[in-house]
């Protein structure tokens, strides 16, 4: 066990990783010599070799097109997309060869390959370093969706990723890199060091992907959240003094729907938050489902808080992330139905 | 700002230029613009010469087969006349089996077919100087290239009927194939996504200090997909041992390759700017593109790195069974084609050596047609398009590599609902 | 007016635009001399120019991107891609480049581009030709979504989006192209001749963006759909012999919420239904929509009747395709409740 | 199946390259490897030369100043020693706000800056051999061509400051400026993807019948995106009145230009796949950068199409202010750099014409930083990053043309709840 921060933790996954499968290599732009831009990477060309972690072109299109070649032979790819925001090349990569692969040649071939990427806002990176792509990525069928939000969940879901036979996009709150960040962006960061899950075993385990995490338990309402959210939605029910369950949901594809409806049956309210805009954002699959499963126990309407459907803005960044006064407003508003 | 520039002073006004073919529907097959030199007079250099001796390839033609069917110059392969044989033969198969298809189709035996005609030697004379556990990523039309790996025609057609025995269980459109074994890459609707595949599994292969290397084909018309500059670009920095073709067939269904570029450089000369060697090839000459083939596969095997070869040829039938070329070129264009026809060139070079004649061919023909044939029979009794027998599981299987609980849910609603 | 299938219509559209606008230009693969794979331009470059309506490079990417900057100049491009499922190639120019051109440079820069593209299966194209991706771009700031089900709609409707100063991706359901399907593809195929709205005016008329129709009036569920879809639902009421209301949306994006609540919540009831996958499609940010504003008229959960998440799949085409039985067993499992 | 072919017995294994710079931090900087010729020795075809008689451009490098300050060869632009003062002062006014910006970045008045150090001489004579109203598809590291243009230097500021005065409305991270009317497009966040927005720009122009022609700018790291491509297959089919520059400062970020195919084949080099002329010119010679545009420029405005242009020179700063070169470059890489700096190459320049000396220098600079701090000073006045004023409705607003329900909605939500 040592402390670690997520970027720490996301290294030594791969570390392990790399020690264990000669099969695994990772790749990105960026991510060799220097260790990536977030130092992701850092060390682990100096320590396995040029051949096993290199600098990419930039075309991220190219990076996830040779992943899916590499993963066609029979190596396990794990590449970095540098933001989020710079997935969209791929997108077709992604859809139309990574997601497709392994059906339309009826399991001949398969595409094992995982895409990590730092997403999210809170940083001051403005439009095009802040966005949280997630939603588009579970309409797509065989993809899977991760977005892990302590140092312990990111090390064993990685694993989980990197072994994975099918395509997984692993996308890391950049936000909480180096700490679990509440949404209260004028109070001092908090560090990891201080965090139960920033204590993470130093070699191998893996966290099943598809399950989610109960981390408060709590019988007023459910909330529904991922990512950097999580932090602020605990902050958030804190402060409402509202005995919410706090759900962090870890994979969006596959998702736990047993333990999202076991929760809500048992609550009969629920609030759904992401960072991502709202309209299409993975809150609707979320609150439709809920609806699907548990609509004779709602006692409220679901309620989404989310971020603007406007691009992430630069200046007015704290006005378009959903902080916990949104989440607070949301909890009251459906403990009052 | 640049008041001393001669050309502040109100220059004329622009224009949008917009290319056209030579010839349209009405037209008379006009390729009077083409420059072909004679065959035998391009340089073959070492494999191991370096890029910039070899600048001016790309914009000459490699060819073999002279216009009395002799082989001549550096590139002729020396080919033994069993081998030639054999290719000849492969191109018939080829072509018999691509005839029968769209006459099935044409009686609503299936939906749908891409012939090869005219481009037969590229699958063929390509599949024969690779190595047979090279990998291929093909576009929908090198199926020579599974002719010439032997393998078997029933498996082709059950995948063209979507039937009981069709490996990909009916999940795909006709020709979009996949063979493993084959050594043959899982085809897509999509043109040109998996080109950098190629790349990337050559690489792979290379990772692994491997020996076996990869070869891409893709059209002159999807050479503008950014997935070809990906893999031109990878390939160069990785130096990956792999083949990168360009099957120049003038057409991108009713768009001439002017609109890919095609006016302004050769494709073979897009290597230039990544460092590779860039082979421009009669592709209707099966000597020529052997040999060019085979001195690419030499490179990358050698760790020498990715060579681009266009291949010149012409699509002699339509697009695909969707597409009606009367529309848009004029009548008569695939037989004006200057560089022949691939089987009859074969065929008169073999006659030539006294290897071959009109007799044999007559009767491979009639072989390869019967062989098509029985293998038409045999998969219909494994049924065709439309012939029942739903496997509703595999609907939802392989989408992941093992079945979610959702998909089993859908694949209840499905049972339960219709 | 005449009479004219949906590819009449939207030709009429576009020839329309071409004479009163000199800025409205039309290119894309195969769309000059020969006049589309769908015949959609077929004549217009004869009438209009090669200048006017051209042939394209098969660069999806390519082509979004020029007309993002014809736009920038001042021009009105009208692009078309293939099929819908090719958009994907062009997906980073629609979210990052057309998208956010107006906000980004606040108002100096802007792209009035119309993407057209056919979408939809039901016409035995296996998984590439076939896809519905409407959803994803239903969740990007700054794109408008539209897909007509009728050829006058079809018209008025491009028109509108070719005017409309914003990017707007018109989808065309091709299954919709000659006829008015209803689902049951082994029975005769209808043609547009047949059916009211096949008479279109030969002039120019817009029907502005974000304006659902209801196209079958009802009282004891309200149907939610579009596209082709539209035509399978209203069969599929005649068939249940439930009085639903049915509304075709039309735009996805900009969406019609007054007329979609104002229905709810007087049936009460409501079924969303739409070919493309279920997960994260477009049904859930309408259930979870409808949620939001009706949770207290709901008397029973709302049903999704929609393609399944999986690729489209060639041979098993009509297993996929969510018919009339689908949506008849949806409707009668709202009524239940 | 090539049992004929001499590799199929037992190669030696593949080996995966992975190309890697001369030299890492510890290492003393090395360019040996690279090769300099002399100034004034590249022909200068006519605009209007074939392209075929133009391949050997993209090798060479246009060089007009020589070592010793002296304007050699048939590529000297021969301006006036006005325009080259001018040249030399708007230089040093972009190194001055570059200067100042990143100390304003270290004291927290604003979260981000990229400067352009080194290569001051693209912005600025490019700027100079185009006319002011055409239109310019920058990267983020040609602010020289603002100045060139006169911009006011408050108004970027308060860009940066993201302050009342800031015309993108706070939206943008500091230095993705857009400045129509200084004919300066709209930046983003993305690198590569206005690339090919230039091209349609150029199009509509040449549709319009316009006069006016579009420049745009991509890294050498850059150059591997699809946009790069789109470009180049756009320009090159349709003839559009644009000028492509690659900007090879030898690194992206941490990745030397080997990643990018820099060891392969010059950027130059690109074009002739496209059959467009590339020029590869030394990025820190102001007279060569302005004559190469000069060229293009003309080729463009004369209907003649597009021109490649490789502007070979060295990024001198770290990549943005996030960014530490030191852990990935070795010291003194810069002063390394064996084609100096554009500055003090101009300014020799000038005093070698007896039209320049150390004391209007030294007085040009002291001028440039008194008109930064003023402007500082003045965008200060309207405010600094985080200075409150937030104006909720402009986070609404130019989402879509007009505001949409939903937005007003959402902005009734932010104002009532926070
Ligand atoms: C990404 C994508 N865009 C467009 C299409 C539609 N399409 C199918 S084949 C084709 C023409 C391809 O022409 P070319 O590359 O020259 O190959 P050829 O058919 O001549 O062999 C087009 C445009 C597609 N399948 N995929
Ligand atoms: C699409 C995209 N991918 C990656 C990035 C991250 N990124 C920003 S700048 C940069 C390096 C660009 O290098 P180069 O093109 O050589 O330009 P230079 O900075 O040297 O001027 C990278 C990788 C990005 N901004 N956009
Ligand atoms: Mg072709
Ligand atoms: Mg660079």
């Amino acid at each position: 066990m040592s402390s670690m921060n997520m970027v720490q933790a996301l290294n030594s996954a791969m570390d392990v990783m790399l020690t264990r499968d000669p099969n695994v290599l990772v790749f990105g732009e960026d991510v060799g010599y220097f260790g990536g831009v977030f130092r992701c990477t850092a060390g682990l060309q100096a320590k396995h070799g040029r051949q096993r972690v290199f600098d990419a072109p930039i075309a991220e299109g190219g990076i996830v097109a040779t992943a899916v070649g590499m993963g066609a032979y029979g190596l396990r790819p794990v590449v970095e997309i540098q933001f989020a925001d710079y997935i969209l090349p791929a997108f077709d990569q992604l859809v139309s060869e990574a997601s497709r692969l392994r059906y339309r040649s009826a399991g001949e071939f398969w595409a094992p390959i995982t895409v990590r990427s730092p997403c999210g806002g809170g940083i001051h990176g403005g439009q095009t370093h802040s966005q949280s792509p997630e939603s588009i990525f579970t309409h797509i069928s065989g993809l899977k969706t991760v977005m892990p939000s302590t140092p312990y969940d990111a090390k064993g879901l990685l694993i989980a990723a990197i072994e994975d036979n099918d395509p997984v996009i692993f996308l890391e709150p950049k936000r909480l890199y180096n700490g679990p960040f509440d949404g209260h962006h004028d109070r001092p960061l908090q560090p990891w060091a201080s965090h139960p899950a920033g204590e993470v075993p130093d070699d191998y385990y893996r966290i099943e992907l598809g399950k989610a995490s109960i981390v408060r338990p709590g019988k007023a309402c459910t909330v529904l959240t991922y990512g950097t959210m999580v932090h602020v939605c605990l902050a958030a029910v804190e402060e409402s003094g509202i005995d919410a369950e706090v759900i962090d949901l870890r994979s969006l594809f596959p998702i736990d729907v047993e333990t999202i409806t076991a929760s809500v049956a048992r609550t009969g309210r629920c609030v759904i938050a992401h960072e991502a805009s709202r309209t299409s954002g993975f809150g609707a699959e979320l609150g439709q489902l809920v609806q699907e499963h548990c609509f004779h126990s709602l006692e409220a309407p679901i309620r989404r808080v989310t971020g603007w459907d406007t691009p992430y803005p630069h200046a007015l960044e704290w006005k378009y992330f959903p902080g916990p006064k949104r989440v607070v407003h949301a909890l009251k508003s459906v403990m009052e139905n | 700002m640049n008041a001393e520039s001669p050309l502040a002073v109100s220059p004329a006004p622009l224009e949008l230029h917009v290319p056209e073919p030579a010839a349209r529907p009405g037209d008379a097959p006009d390729f009077s613009h083409l420059h072909i030199p004679p065959a035998g007079i391009v340089p073959r250099p070492a494999t191991d010469a370096p890029e910039s001796s070899m600048r001016e390839l790309p914009y000459q033609l490699i060819r073999v087969l002279d216009g009395q069917g002799k082989a001549v110059g550096p590139w002729n392969p020396k080919l033994s006349a069993e081998r030639l044989r054999h290719g000849l033969r492969t191109m018939l198969r080829t072509r018999a089996f691509d005839e029968r298809m769209v006459r099935l189709q044409r009686t609503g035996k299936t939906s749908f077919y891409i012939k090869s005609t005219g481009e037969e030697a590229i699958g063929v004379a390509q599949a024969f100087a690779l190595n047979r556990d090279d990998m291929c990523f093909t576009s929908y039309r090198q199926q020579g290239l599974l002719f010439a790996r032997d393998w078997p025609m029933v498996d082709l057609i059950c995948q063209i009927f979507n039937n009981r025995k069709d490996r990909l269980k009916g999940r795909q459109l006709p020709v979009l194939y996949s063979a493993r074994e084959a050594g043959y890459y899982s085809l897509s609707g999509n043109v040109g996504s998996r080109f950098p595949h190629a790349v990337g599994w050559a690489m792979a292969s290379a990772y692994k200090r491997d020996t076996r290397i990869a070869s891409a084909w893709i059209g002159d018309g999807t050479s503008a997909e950014g997935d070809f500059h990906y893999a031109l670009t990878f390939a160069s920095v990785y130096h990956a041992p792999v083949i990168l073709n360009v099957v120049n067939n003038q057409w991108a269904i009713s768009t001439p390759q002017a609109i890919a570029g095609g006016n302004e450089a050769t494709f073979a000369s897009r290597a230039l700017g990544f460092g590779l060697p860039g082979l421009r090839v009669d592709g209707n000459d099966f000597l020529a593109v052997y040999a060019a083939t085979e001195w690419a596969a030499e490179r990358a095997r050698r760790n020498l790195g990715a060579t681009l070869i266009e291949l010149y040829t012409y699509r002699a039938a339509a697009h695909s069974t969707s597409d009606d070329p009367s529309k848009y070129r004029p009548e008569g264009e695939a037989n004006a084609w200057p560089l022949g026809d691939p089987v009859e060139r074969l065929k008169q070079h073999l006659i030539g050596l006294g290897e071959w004649s009109e007799e044999r061919h007559a009767a491979v023909i009639a072989e390869a047609e019967e062989e098509v044939r029985a293998a038409v029979k045999e998969a219909e009794s494994h049924g065709t398009l439309h012939s029942g027998d739903d496997d509703l599981e595999s609907l939802f299987e392989d989408v992941f590599e093992t079945m979610p609980q959702h998909l089993r849910d859908q694949l209840d609603e499905l049972r339960s609902i219709g």
